[in-house]
């Protein structure tokens, strides 16, 4: 196990800034993700993390060491890779030996190593196959295998689950979230699927053109994002700007009510499923979406369009006039954005 | 069975053409290194005879080894040049491209140009001995046409077959993804572990397929040697056309075909063993 | 992408390298060339007494280059049509169906690219004989378009497993005869293989030396075996420079233009290897 | 399927070319030349001097309308395969050849060649048919004749120190290592200087009489001990090359060839040329009709005109070569008339068919 601390890392492409001044820790066995669309810098900060990129600015220490100078294969790190990037020469069982062999660990202990993993990951029938012979989810656990083989104390996973079907996914995702809590690595995950990143992490780290935009919780990230971007990329959210005056800000679809302190310009938010049936908030059904266990409803007022989720025996029709409230808990006054 | 009929149909003017008349070609040779087609009508029947005169003179067996010794040193100093270039090209900077341009050149020149070329400047009095002398790095001018170490054959057959091992190693190298090397240098393998675990075993395959390819083509030249070789000694072919042409005794020729084909064959299985060893070798050092 | 001093003041060096590499050679034959035919040079005249383009047009009168440049350019385009066609069918099989052997089929084309040359010429050369075959030029074309098809079958493999089936699918489904599927679905495919094909077994044939040696001697001229003569034989280091000259600047434009076609194929699908 | 391609294909060819059905021994000379005039073109295979030979024949072409056609033929050697392998066919390509002497001891030359044909030339008493020690039987004329020699870069060899007999030689060679250079293959100059050196170690002079090959260990020796002061070069043509280039100082060669190259200053004038005592062949070559020539009445004019007292002083006048008619001038040479004694023949004594496989084998493959 071992405590990631990122200070002010900055990487420059040219005159592109990938990265710019990007501060992170990462607790000693705790699962971190970097979350954010294509470019934002996650997969830039993985690499620079993983030492595949010299960040130009800022450091990095492990467990108090510094570790920005050493090469790659010098970390206490392994990488899961998207394309997993197996050994195409190599059979399962030296695919994951390959690690223990470079970092020159006893020939028995390597071998209790493998065969420990690859029990442990069911490929018991596949060690002597080589990774063309498997299917895309075992040789996601073969690389995940040849990952955890060097015992690291830091696993980076960049997309690992972007190449397998739904199901399988889900299914992998656990896995790895279950191992990681077994062997007890501290994780560094990238990926742009906001469901993966709330459902596995201790940490979610939102990034946006570069910085670090919030951290936290998923829960916190989730119910109180900091800025209009947060909100928006987790999540639904209904955004309304305006003229904030004794905690209520009236809008199209009626007046909101928020607990934050006035001002001319500001933007609020709430999540759909904050919205309760009956009040004073009203507007035109436009479309309706029935999902099972609640029904998404677009309601509009003037310019403006919400949308709602309500349980799913509710019964609306489009060209209803829907009533409805929002509680001033879960209305969110957003800052501005680092990036606006 | 309507299937069969029909890729065989399909296969015939392509394949059938080429195995008939390589088929045909190769019967020829063989045939005639036992006698048969004796066009000299002395004797037309099976016989060891062509045999026992080729194989008993030193002309023959010198030109044996000679071939051997080009067409082997050729294959690989034209590999060990291209492989490290094709290496250090994997990935694009400002500059590899007309780097690459420049080194597959030599394909636009035909063989016997390269070669009188080579002996223009490599003469008595040439560019190369007159610089030289010159800088004063010669006392006088050295006679590079009579080398009898065949230097300038090998480095004419390396000029001329390297951008082909370049093409073959690059498109190797490049099919290599960098993900591949990120993950092993991630646990732990430095630049040369890399090369010899991953690199190595992943183009196997192409370096044995360009030794092989350019020691056929060495074993078998005929230009180079004529125009650019030392005149003391043959080459394979240049003494099988000598004695078909010169000589006019094509059962003789045809001893030295079977043996320059035995040539091409037992050296393109050597160079792929050595290759097969020494990629294990290097995979299994700690 | 890090940008490296190393990487930058090596290639620059090899390519000064490369450079002086190619000029000298290039640059001795042309003075060499210019040598009039008034004066001669000789040792120890370190610069030719006297240039002029005299000996090019010397050259172009009173030897057989002509003839040999008509021969290897209209045996060039006969090979390059003849192996493309013969190789079509063979290429459809390789490139689309599914069959039995199909790899065994696939290496034993290749035999002709890896029999040394003078092997085939001489024994070729030797059936003719027995044949009482004594037409040259169709014998060398003949044998031109057997020891290249190899080169235009590997190519159009590839292109015809590029045929997309959906569109062919799409094709027949809209009712189009076989010969507008051809031309919707596969022709528009096809055509920079077809291209490519043509033209590699053209490069080819104009320098292919051994077949047009052997079974031409004594007297059928080539573009190759007139090199050969004036630079093997008949060495007289001036009338070689001409002759090298004339003949290798089509074939480097024409290589030129190649390379442009096969920039995005990659060589290791042509050669067959790797 | 290619077989029978190529079958039909012959036989296409085979009936395409109409038989000529006419026997010259016959007609007379006039009825001779009407009918050549009346073929209107004629092919003649020569090994050497292409490009001039094409220039040397225009007086023929405008004097009788006939074309001269000289393809490039790549050497003496493959142009007498073709005439052989080509015998049984009907009507071949070649209309008249020109060989060396010596290939009469290789060719069955009644069965292959039309004649005789030199009691049908006007100027046959003027003419001989043999050459270099070979008799054509009047199958094949005379018609060039010509002198392997030493050339030499007369700018940095005094002609008074030129090597004469085998002791000068062997004592030149010792005071200019590497300055002597020679071919054993790829034309004859070399041989001939091979075949002589050879006679002169083993003691052999031109009217000696050789019953049986001798032991040729001691020529192998001369040659062997020797090795790293002389050149081995591929051809006579790469013999003058690197004379010219100033790498060697002395050569065997062809009189005619560095007569040729001289004059079109492809090698300069200061390269000179002598025959030595201890001897070199004196060669000759002939013209011959094969059999199946398609248009022999216009080949026989043509051998008429190549053997005539004038083309033969004019030949002399452009390449040097030696007359073959007693009637032509001969005054254009490069050596004066009294080296010519030191000519020696090609087959006796001693042919140099013993001499230069042996040599091939034993010394430069050694």
């Amino acid at each position: 196990m071992a405590r990631l601390v990122a200070e002010d890392i900055a990487v420059r492409f040219g005159t592109f800034e990938a990265l710019r001044g990007v501060d992170l820790t990462a607790e000693s066995g705790s699962f971190v993700t970097l979350l954010g669309p294509s470019g934002c810098g996650k997969t830039t900060l993985l690499n620079v993390i993983a030492g595949f990129l010299q960040p130009s600015r800022g450091r990095l220490a492990v467990d108090g060491k510094d570790i920005t100078a050493l090469p790659p294969e010098a970390r206490d790190s392994a990488m899961c890779f998207q394309s997993y990037a197996l050994f195409p020469h190599l059979s399962v069982a030296d695919n994951i030996a390959f690690g223990p062999r470079q970092k020159r660990v006893a020939r028995d202990e390597t071998v209790r190593r493998v065969d420990g993993l690859v029990r442990q990951l069911g490929l018991v029938d596949h060690a002597g196959k080589l990774p063309n012979a498997l299917s895309g989810g075992q040789q996601q656990r073969v690389a995940l295998a040849r990952a955890l083989a060097v015992a690291p104390g830091l696993v980076l996973f960049d997309e690992p689950l972007s190449n397998l079907d739904a199901k399988l996914r889900d299914q992998v995702r656990n896995e790895i979230r279950a191992l990681q809590r077994d062997v007890g690595f501290t994780a560094i995950y990238v990926t742009h699927d906001q469901a993966e990143a709330l459902a596995l992490s201790d940490m979610v780290c939102l990034m946006n053109k570069g910085v670090i935009e919030q951290k936290g919780a998923p829960r916190d990230i989730y119910f109180r994002p900091r800025t209009r971007f947060v909100a928006d990329f987790i999540g639904a959210a209904n955004l309304h700007r305006g003229k904030l005056c004794g905690g209520a800000m009236s809008t199209p679809l009626g007046v909101l009510h928020c607990c934050h302190e006035d001002g001319e310009d500001v933007e609020i938010c709430w999540r759909p499923e904050a919205a309760r049936l009956g009040g004073d908030l009203s507007g035109t059904v436009k479309a309706v979406a029935f999902q099972g266990a609640h029904v998404d409803v677009f309601v509009s007022a003037g310019p403006e369009t919400v949308r709602l989720q309500v349980p799913g025996e509710l019964n609306v029709s489009i060209g209803d006039t829907l009533q409805f409230s929002v509680p001033p808990e879960g209305v969110i006054a957003l800052e501005a954005s680092a990036n606006a | 069975m309507r299937n069969a009929i029909r890729i065989g149909l399909l296969l015939a003017p392509g394949v059938g053409l080429v195995l008939a008349f390589m088929g045909a070609v190769l019967y020829r040779a063989v045939a005639q290194a036992f006698g048969l087609y004796d066009f000299s009508g002395t004797s037309d029947g099976l016989s060891l005879a062509h045999w026992q005169d080729v194989l008993t003179t030193k002309r023959f067996w010198r030109a044996f080894q000679w071939s051997a010794y080009i067409a082997a040193s050729s294959a690989v100093i034209a590999v060990a040049l291209a492989y490290p270039i094709a290496l250090w090209l994997r990935k694009p900077f400002r500059g590899s491209l007309i780097l690459s341009a420049m080194l597959k050149a030599p394909l636009l020149v035909p063989g016997l140009v390269a070669a009188f070329l080579l002996v223009n400047v490599i003469s008595y009095h040439g560019f190369v001995n007159e610089f030289l002398v010159w800088a004063g790095v010669w006392a006088e001018p050295r006679r590079m046409q009579n080398d009898s170490n065949g230097f300038a054959i090998i480095g004419l057959q390396v000029w001329k077959q390297m951008p082909f091992a370049f093409l073959l190693l690059s498109g190797a190298v490049q099919a290599i993804p960098d993900p591949v090397l990120n993950a092993a240098q991630d646990l732990g393998a430095g630049k040369f572990a890399r090369f010899r675990k991953i690199i190595l075993p992943l183009t196997t395959k192409a370096m044995q397929a360009a030794l092989v390819l350019i020691f056929i083509g060495a074993a078998g030249d005929f230009s180079f040697q004529t125009v650019a070789g030392p005149p003391s000694v043959n080459s394979m072919a240049s003494y099988m056309a000598s004695l078909q042409g010169s000589e006019g005794d094509w059962n003789g020729a045809a001893v030295v075909a079977v043996m320059l084909m035995a040539l091409s064959l037992f050296g393109a299985i050597g160079l792929t063993a050595l290759v097969q060893l020494i990629t294990r070798t290097l995979g299994r050092l700690a | 992408m890090r940008k490296s001093p190393f990487n930058t003041i090596l290639s620059g060096l090899l390519i000064a390298v490369m450079t002086v590499w190619l000029a000298v050679p290039f640059g001795m034959a042309l003075l060499w060339s210019l040598v009039d035919p008034s004066q001669a040079w000789s040792y120890p005249d370190i610069l030719p007494p006297k240039l002029s383009f005299e000996r090019w047009s010397l050259m172009w009168d009173s030897t057989s280059l002509p003839i040999a440049m008509f021969n290897s350019y209209s045996l060039a385009p006969m090979a390059g049509v003849g192996a493309v066609l013969l190789a079509m069918p063979t290429a459809y099989a390789f490139g689309r169906l599914e069959f039995k052997g199909k790899a065994v089929w696939q290496t034993l084309v290749l035999v002709p690219l890896i029999m040394p040359g003078f092997v085939t010429a001489i024994f070729f050369a030797s059936l003719l004989f027995s044949m009482g075959f004594f037409a040259r030029y169709p014998a060398i074309l003949v044998g031109h378009v057997v020891m290249l098809l190899p080169y235009a079958v590997r190519i159009l493999s590839v292109s015809f497993s590029l045929v997309r089936q959906d569109v062919v699918n799409a094709a027949r489904d809209l009712g189009a005869s076989p010969i507008s599927v051809f031309r919707v679905a596969y022709l528009p495919v096809l055509k920079p293989g077809i291209f490519a094909a043509f033209l590699i077994v053209f490069i080819l044939s104009i320098e292919e030396f051994a077949l047009a040696f052997v079974v031409g001697s004594p007297d059928f001229t080539t573009i190759p075996t007139i090199l050969y003569s004036y630079l093997g034989y008949n060495f007289i280091r001036p009338n070689a420079a001409v002759v090298a000259l004339i003949l290798v600047v089509p074939n480097v434009i024409l290589m030129l233009i190649l390379e442009r076609l096969l920039q995005s194929a990659n060589p290791a699908g042509i050669s067959g290897k790797g | 399927m290619l077989r029978k391609l190529m079958t039909t294909t012959l036989a296409c060819a085979l009936m395409a070319g109409p038989a000529i059905a006419y026997d010259l021994t016959e007609m007379s000379w006039d009825e001779i030349v009407d009918e050549a005039k009346a073929e209107g073109e004629l092919t003649w295979y020569v090994w050497y001097f292409q490009p001039e030979f094409r220039q040397a024949v225009k007086p023929f072409e405008e004097q009788y309308g006939i074309i001269v056609n000289i393809p490039d033929v790549s050497s003496g050697d493959d142009a007498l395969n073709k005439v052989l392998a080509e015998a049984g066919r009907e009507t071949g390509d070649i209309d008249i050849i020109a060989l060396g002497g010596q290939a009469g001891n290789r060719i069955d030359v009644e069965a292959v060649f039309l004649g005789p044909i030199l009691p049908l030339l006007p100027e046959a008493d003027r003419l001989s048919d043999e050459a270099e020690g070979v008799n054509w039987q009047g199958y094949g004329v005379k018609y060039w004749g010509n002198q392997t020699g030493m050339a030499y870069d007369a700018n940095r060899v005094d002609p008074e120190t030129l090597p004469q007999t085998l002791a000068d030689l062997e004592a030149w060679i010792e005071a200019n290592p590497y300055q002597l250079g020679f071919n054993y293959e790829n034309g004859g100059s070399g041989p001939s200087f091979i075949h002589n050196v050879a006679r002169n170690v083993l003691g052999i002079t031109p009217d000696s009489v050789v019953d049986e090959v001798p032991d040729l260990v001691s020529v192998y020796d001369w040659f062997n001990s020797r090795e790293d002061k002389f050149g081995i070069t591929a051809s006579n043509a790469d013999s003058l090359t690197r004379l010219n280039s100033g790498e060697f100082l002395i050569v065997p060669a062809w009189e005619d060839m560095l007569f040729g190259l001289i004059r079109k200053n492809e090698v300069g004038d200061h390269i000179e040329f002598y025959i030595p005592e201890w001897g070199m062949n004196g060669g000759g070559n002939v013209i011959a009709i094969p059999k199946n020539a398609p248009r022999k009445a216009a080949a026989l004019l043509f051998a008429a005109w190549l053997t005539s007292a004038e083309t033969q002083t004019a030949l002399n006048g452009v390449f040097g070569s030696a007359p073959a008619n007693t009637a032509a001038d001969d005054s254009n040479a490069l050596v004066p008339n009294d080296q010519r004694a030191n000519s020696r023949v090609w087959s006796a004594p001693l042919s140099d068919r013993d001499v230069v496989p042996g040599f091939i084998e034993n010394v430069v493959q050694d």
